[in-house]
């Protein structure tokens, strides 16, 4: 391992090699190569999202998260399509994680009228309600609170899901974390709280500002479980997850899991990365989680050198289909500004 | 028709609408076995069940955050905020979240909630309880404010605002709640937006809501002894504001004060005035249009210095008088 | 003890008799007789209040603290004057305790120009800034951010106090103290906070809208100690108390006590009781600190029932002369309502 | 005099205050290495250290509470809240303690902090990251608001700001922060409440502040092609206003325009408006007055109806003349 910011031990340390891991998750060697695809797919289109940025193509800022793809897929390939997701501002890959179409995600980048958002929330607030994705968000910490308010409706409605609310490392400092963990605790909501730990909030280092890292003592002081997992490991964050996810849908309770992991990009368009070294994103690199279960895949000869290529390019093809029907769609006609306010 | 009281009202509109659609609930501090610290809600606990009376921790930001978010799935709550002052610990779910979330979303999301609010200041509990902070929230787009002055109007519009699929604020003035007044037995409705006249006059216009109206209604009657003859109009929904009533009285007049207990300054009488600029009804004006507003200071405890931090209806008296009589 | 909602071990349970304790302390037994006569300076200073009050001579709500007398006197004995304090709307006695006026404390709540706050601010809000009493607060958890900030800058001002600043059970399931417990934690704040746990915020059980209790666990989770204490052992929170504001003191970092205890009068003045019985609140009254304490002293021979008389004798008296201080003073001119809104 | 960015200019003025008052620090989110979302701080960090130049977690309610706490016991904090956006979630502190601590306790705390908040769109940053709050600061007694449109002006008056005894809101525009002009080397500091003529002008007076006041001044050279003559006038400080300006310039030209960016219901305009009638400025007025804000919509991404959502000097020109022809 790089030398991570928090010091502590992974909650479910592997031991067994990844087929025997996937057996005993009930994970076939397709829905390996899924989760392997998946990555891709979100790396490539992150990569080319940022392309678009420096051709001037997206507007306003963007939170590529580039290096977080296992806690994404290991994610998004637990939860239930029923479930609802509450999304951070760094959300592209569990949005897409979760089953986005990338054509209306590229559109909405490009604020067109296809978009998710028909162009007026772009990747901040990129949401799908329809679908049960309520919003990734431009206020850190701004799905929490509404998790709380998912689950108890959840419960009042007799649903049979859970609500996945999704927050970075910084956004465990806001208040609202402890309010929603009170909250979620005393009626005993099936909220299942990802905090996706990349190390950072934009420059402050996590252990910097944060009185104790892992943060799985907040939940626990709150009588929630917590969970601190690997976060490029992505066999190892579904495992954490599958059981989370589980812990919320036998409504037991809220649960709260905690990945480690780190972002290659800045942390938006405006940052110059002094905050950190070469050094350190290098070393984080050799532990990329696509690399890592590229070869793990590759050495139990779940996947070939061939796989891989045709892998790429269909998703590089797919990508560049998206663009085109973003470049393609209309954008939204500016006498149409004061659509949407109210219902 | 029966005579209840405003908290009455409130509570009929509740209830009645809880009845009727099993997706409205209430949430808040105190509001079970308690009854709300204002008695709003006393007895509904019995009769719905903490399912539906939902009592939380004192977490006002996570309060409307969950209203918000129960909002978006389908759920019609009813917050209770104990004090309007409180909505300040609130204003990010409100304001960032279910405020925009139809816009930001291209209107792919609803967010049907009401959050109600005691607001305003006489009863003594000083500068952290007694604001009349409906200007801040008139300024939110997708929200709709709503100051009724009378328990007929708070059942018409709280069940409006229920009905409503948007972030409804409902502001109750405090000092109103033990205020009787006729109310149907059958169940109505009152559109959203629509001003009522409250007392028809010819010398003046008086756009005032909440408790102000009851104080605008004693100036006019004192005022008609002297021959002055006063419109009082109530606008009772803040937004989307009836300008239409507003301007069509003003016309008829050639006068406009407005009365507020929210502060001077950047208060919503200069929104009220500024959309009456905007209308015909500008051309017949005779005089300056006029405020009377609550002073601008936090509300003190002494109860003299909180009468005279708002106005009184020798207040409104003194200054129609001085428009009527062009002092100005 | 009578029934208490939380159930849990104090962190310092009692083995001595009170003068072994005593010396352990270092408190004389005049310390022990002023304690004692703080606690009914408290005690008779509300119950006049509270006669005030019906007499429609207080203006609009107040929170009294009747039966809470052992945190406030165990807390006020071992805080230095240099000390802040940021007190909560039911703070009369802390006030007290820490040297108050109760002429001025009288005038402020008859609305006086003489009071503390010359009348504008009432029991909520009642501060002696010169004396770094920083105020009483209308807003549940109102104090908590702000100790932050005075511990921030007692280290700035490299001074060689500590804030103290105290709240309730329920001012404890607000998200601010999350956001303050980290920032004291990361900054090593000099902040004493104290939670007077009197079983209910308002109507609600403790228990019932709180996760977990004693809520110590919440100030560990940010690594700050946290200690439980029977409130109603005047000595036993002194101990604890003199012990967190010794952490504190010597620049050990912020440091959190919970303080058990029990209201005998309603919330506030629209209180009608339904949330608890009076079997309940008899109960705690058979644990009244005031009654467990003077026991103690009568039976160690610190004091004798003549003193007691004496004491009451004495206090009524400073009380009477409050009121009538209060009373005879001038009320704020309305015409100067204006004043003090800016400096 | 030198050119200086608005950027360099909110960084000098902290920056010789800070050398010169020991009790000035900066506290917020990213303010040391990075500098700031916007750059203000850049390299400040390395001249005072972290004492100084505190670095927070990302917690707004307590940032602007642990201002208020220090300002209390005579610390001078400037608190930088990332986006203005985010002072809603410490609306709490702001509101409820710094703003109202002075008058509550009787005259005997004073609160001597600056929060500094970058506010508005054009960035593309959509709903939550493009408000232009101000109106909502300047409703509450208590708290002081600036608003400042050049690099002369920010660096005298968020001195001035820092020096006030009283809680100060700072409103950055963030689009202005690399907009140059003349600041003088030497120490100067440009009290608060006190307007400034932008452009002197006779046919019409327009009232706006921010990036509006460049807007309004584009507008203006396009007209006066046309024959009209415009006279800018920008309050600077928003509250306390500076109406004497204003009424006194309104009476020259006999009409006004109120040009903001915040959204139009409640915004700041009808502020203005008021306080025009209350003066004798109101018989001066051949025109009715107007006002040109943001439209009522949480701020859209697609860059189109980003534009669209506020006034554009387009806008501003068509308004005026129509004004100035008497349209209305
Ligand atoms: C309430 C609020 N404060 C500050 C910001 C500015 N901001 C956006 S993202 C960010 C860092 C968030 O850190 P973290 O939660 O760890 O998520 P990450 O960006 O690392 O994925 C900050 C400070 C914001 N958007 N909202
Ligand atoms: C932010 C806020 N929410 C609600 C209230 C109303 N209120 C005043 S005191 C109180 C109960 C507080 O409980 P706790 O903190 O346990 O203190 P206690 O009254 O028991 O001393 C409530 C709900 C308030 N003043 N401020
Ligand atoms: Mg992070
Ligand atoms: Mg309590």
């Amino acid at each position: 391992m790089p030398p991570t910011k928090v010091d502590a031990k992974f909650d479910n340390e592997k031991t067994e090699d990844v087929l025997t891991r996937a057996e005993k998750l009930s994970l076939s060697k397709k829905d390996l190569v899924e989760m392997y695809r998946t990555m891709i797919k979100i790396r490539l289109f992150e990569e080319m999202a940022d392309k678009l940025y420096a051709l001037g193509k997206v507007h306003g800022t963007m939170h590529l998260s580039a290096g977080q793809e296992g806690v994404a897929v290991g994610t998004g390939t637990v939860m239930h399509d029923t479930d609802y997701l509450l999304n951070h501002h760094r959300g592209h890959g569990h949005f897409i994680a979760s089953g986005a179409d990338i054509d209306k995600m590229m559109a909405e980048f490009l604020g067109r009228e296809t978009g998710y958002c028909k162009g007026r929330g772009g990747s901040m607030h990129i949401a799908d309600v329809d679908a049960n994705n309520l919003g990734a968000n431009g206020i850190v910490g701004g799905g929490i609170h509404l998790a709380a308010g998912v689950g108890l409706a959840i419960k009042m409605k007799e649903e049979d899901n859970v609500v996945l609310v999704i927050f970075g490392d910084g956004a465990a400092n806001q208040g609202i974390l402890h309010e929603s963990f009170n909250m979620a605790a005393i009626w005993d909501l099936p909220v299942v709280y990802l905090c996706e730990n990349n190390q950072y909030g934009m420059s402050a280092a996590v252990t910097r500002v944060s009185s104790k890292v892992p943060f799985k003592g907040r939940a626990e002081a709150h009588g929630i479980p917590g969970y601190f997992v690997d976060g490029n490991d992505v066999l190892g964050v579904y495992e954490i997850m599958k059981n989370a996810a589980e812990h919320a849908r036998s409504r037991k309770g809220p649960v709260f899991v905690e990945a480690m992991t780190y972002r290659y990009f800045g942390h938006s368009k405006s940052d110059r990365n002094l905050y950190r070294t070469k050094e350190e994103i290098q070393a984080w690199k050799e532990e990329d989680p696509i690399g890592r279960f590229e070869t793990l895949l590759l050495d139990a000869k779940v996947i070939t050198d061939a796989d891989i290529d045709e892998i790429y390019q269909e998703m590089n093809q797919a990508i560049d289909e998206a663009v085109s029907f973003a470049e393609n769609s209309p954008e939204p006609d500016p006498s149409d500004v004061t659509e949407f306010v109210y219902a | 028709m029966p005579e209840i009281t405003y908290r009455q009202a409130v509570k009929d509109a509740m209830v009645e609408e809880m009845r009727r659609d099993e997706r409205v609930f209430l949430i808040g501090e105190d509001i079970g076995t308690y009854g709300g610290a204002f008695g709003v809600s006393a007895g509904m606990l019995e009769e719905f069940g903490p399912e539906r009376i939902v009592e939380t921790p004192i977490s006002e930001d996570a309060i409307v955050g969950a209203a918000a978010g129960a909002a978006m799935i389908g759920m019609r709550p009813i917050a209770e905020i104990m004090f309007m002052d409180f909505i300040l610990l609130a204003m990010e779910p409100l304001v960032n979240q279910a405020a925009k979330a139809r816009y930001m979303f291209g209107g792919k999301a609803t967010v049907p909630m009401v959050i109600r609010m005691p607001s305003g200041s006489g009863t003594g509990a000083a500068a952290q309880h007694s604001q009349s902070l409906e200007t801040i929230l008139m300024h939110i787009p997708g929200i709709k404010v709503v100051a009724p002055s009378t328990p007929y109007d708070v059942k018409g519009l709280l069940i409006s605002s229920i009905r409503d699929l948007n972030p409804v604020c409902f502001v109750e003035h405090k000092l109103l709640y033990k205020e009787k007044g006729e109310v149907p037995d059958e169940e109505y409705t009152i559109p959203l937006g629509v001003a009522d006249i409250k007392r028809e006059g010819s010398d003046i216009t008086v756009v005032s809501s909440g408790i102000m109206v009851h104080k605008s209604l004693k100036a006019s009657e004192i005022l008609a002894d002297e021959g002055i003859s006063v419109e009082v109009v109530d606008p009772r929904t803040l937004k989307p504001l009836d300008v239409d009533t507003i301007s069509k009285s003003v016309k008829k007049t050639g006068r406009m004060l407005v009365v507020h207990e929210a502060v001077k300054t950047a208060g919503w009488a200069g929104e009220i005035m500024a959309s009456i600029s905007e209308t015909p009804a500008w051309d017949y004006l005779d005089a300056p249009m006029r405020r009377l507003a609550g002073k601008d200071v936090p509300i003190p405890y002494n109860p003299k210095l909180e009468a005279a931090a708002v106005p009184q209806v020798d207040d409104i008296v003194q200054e129609i008088r001085a428009i009527v009589h062009n002092k100005y």
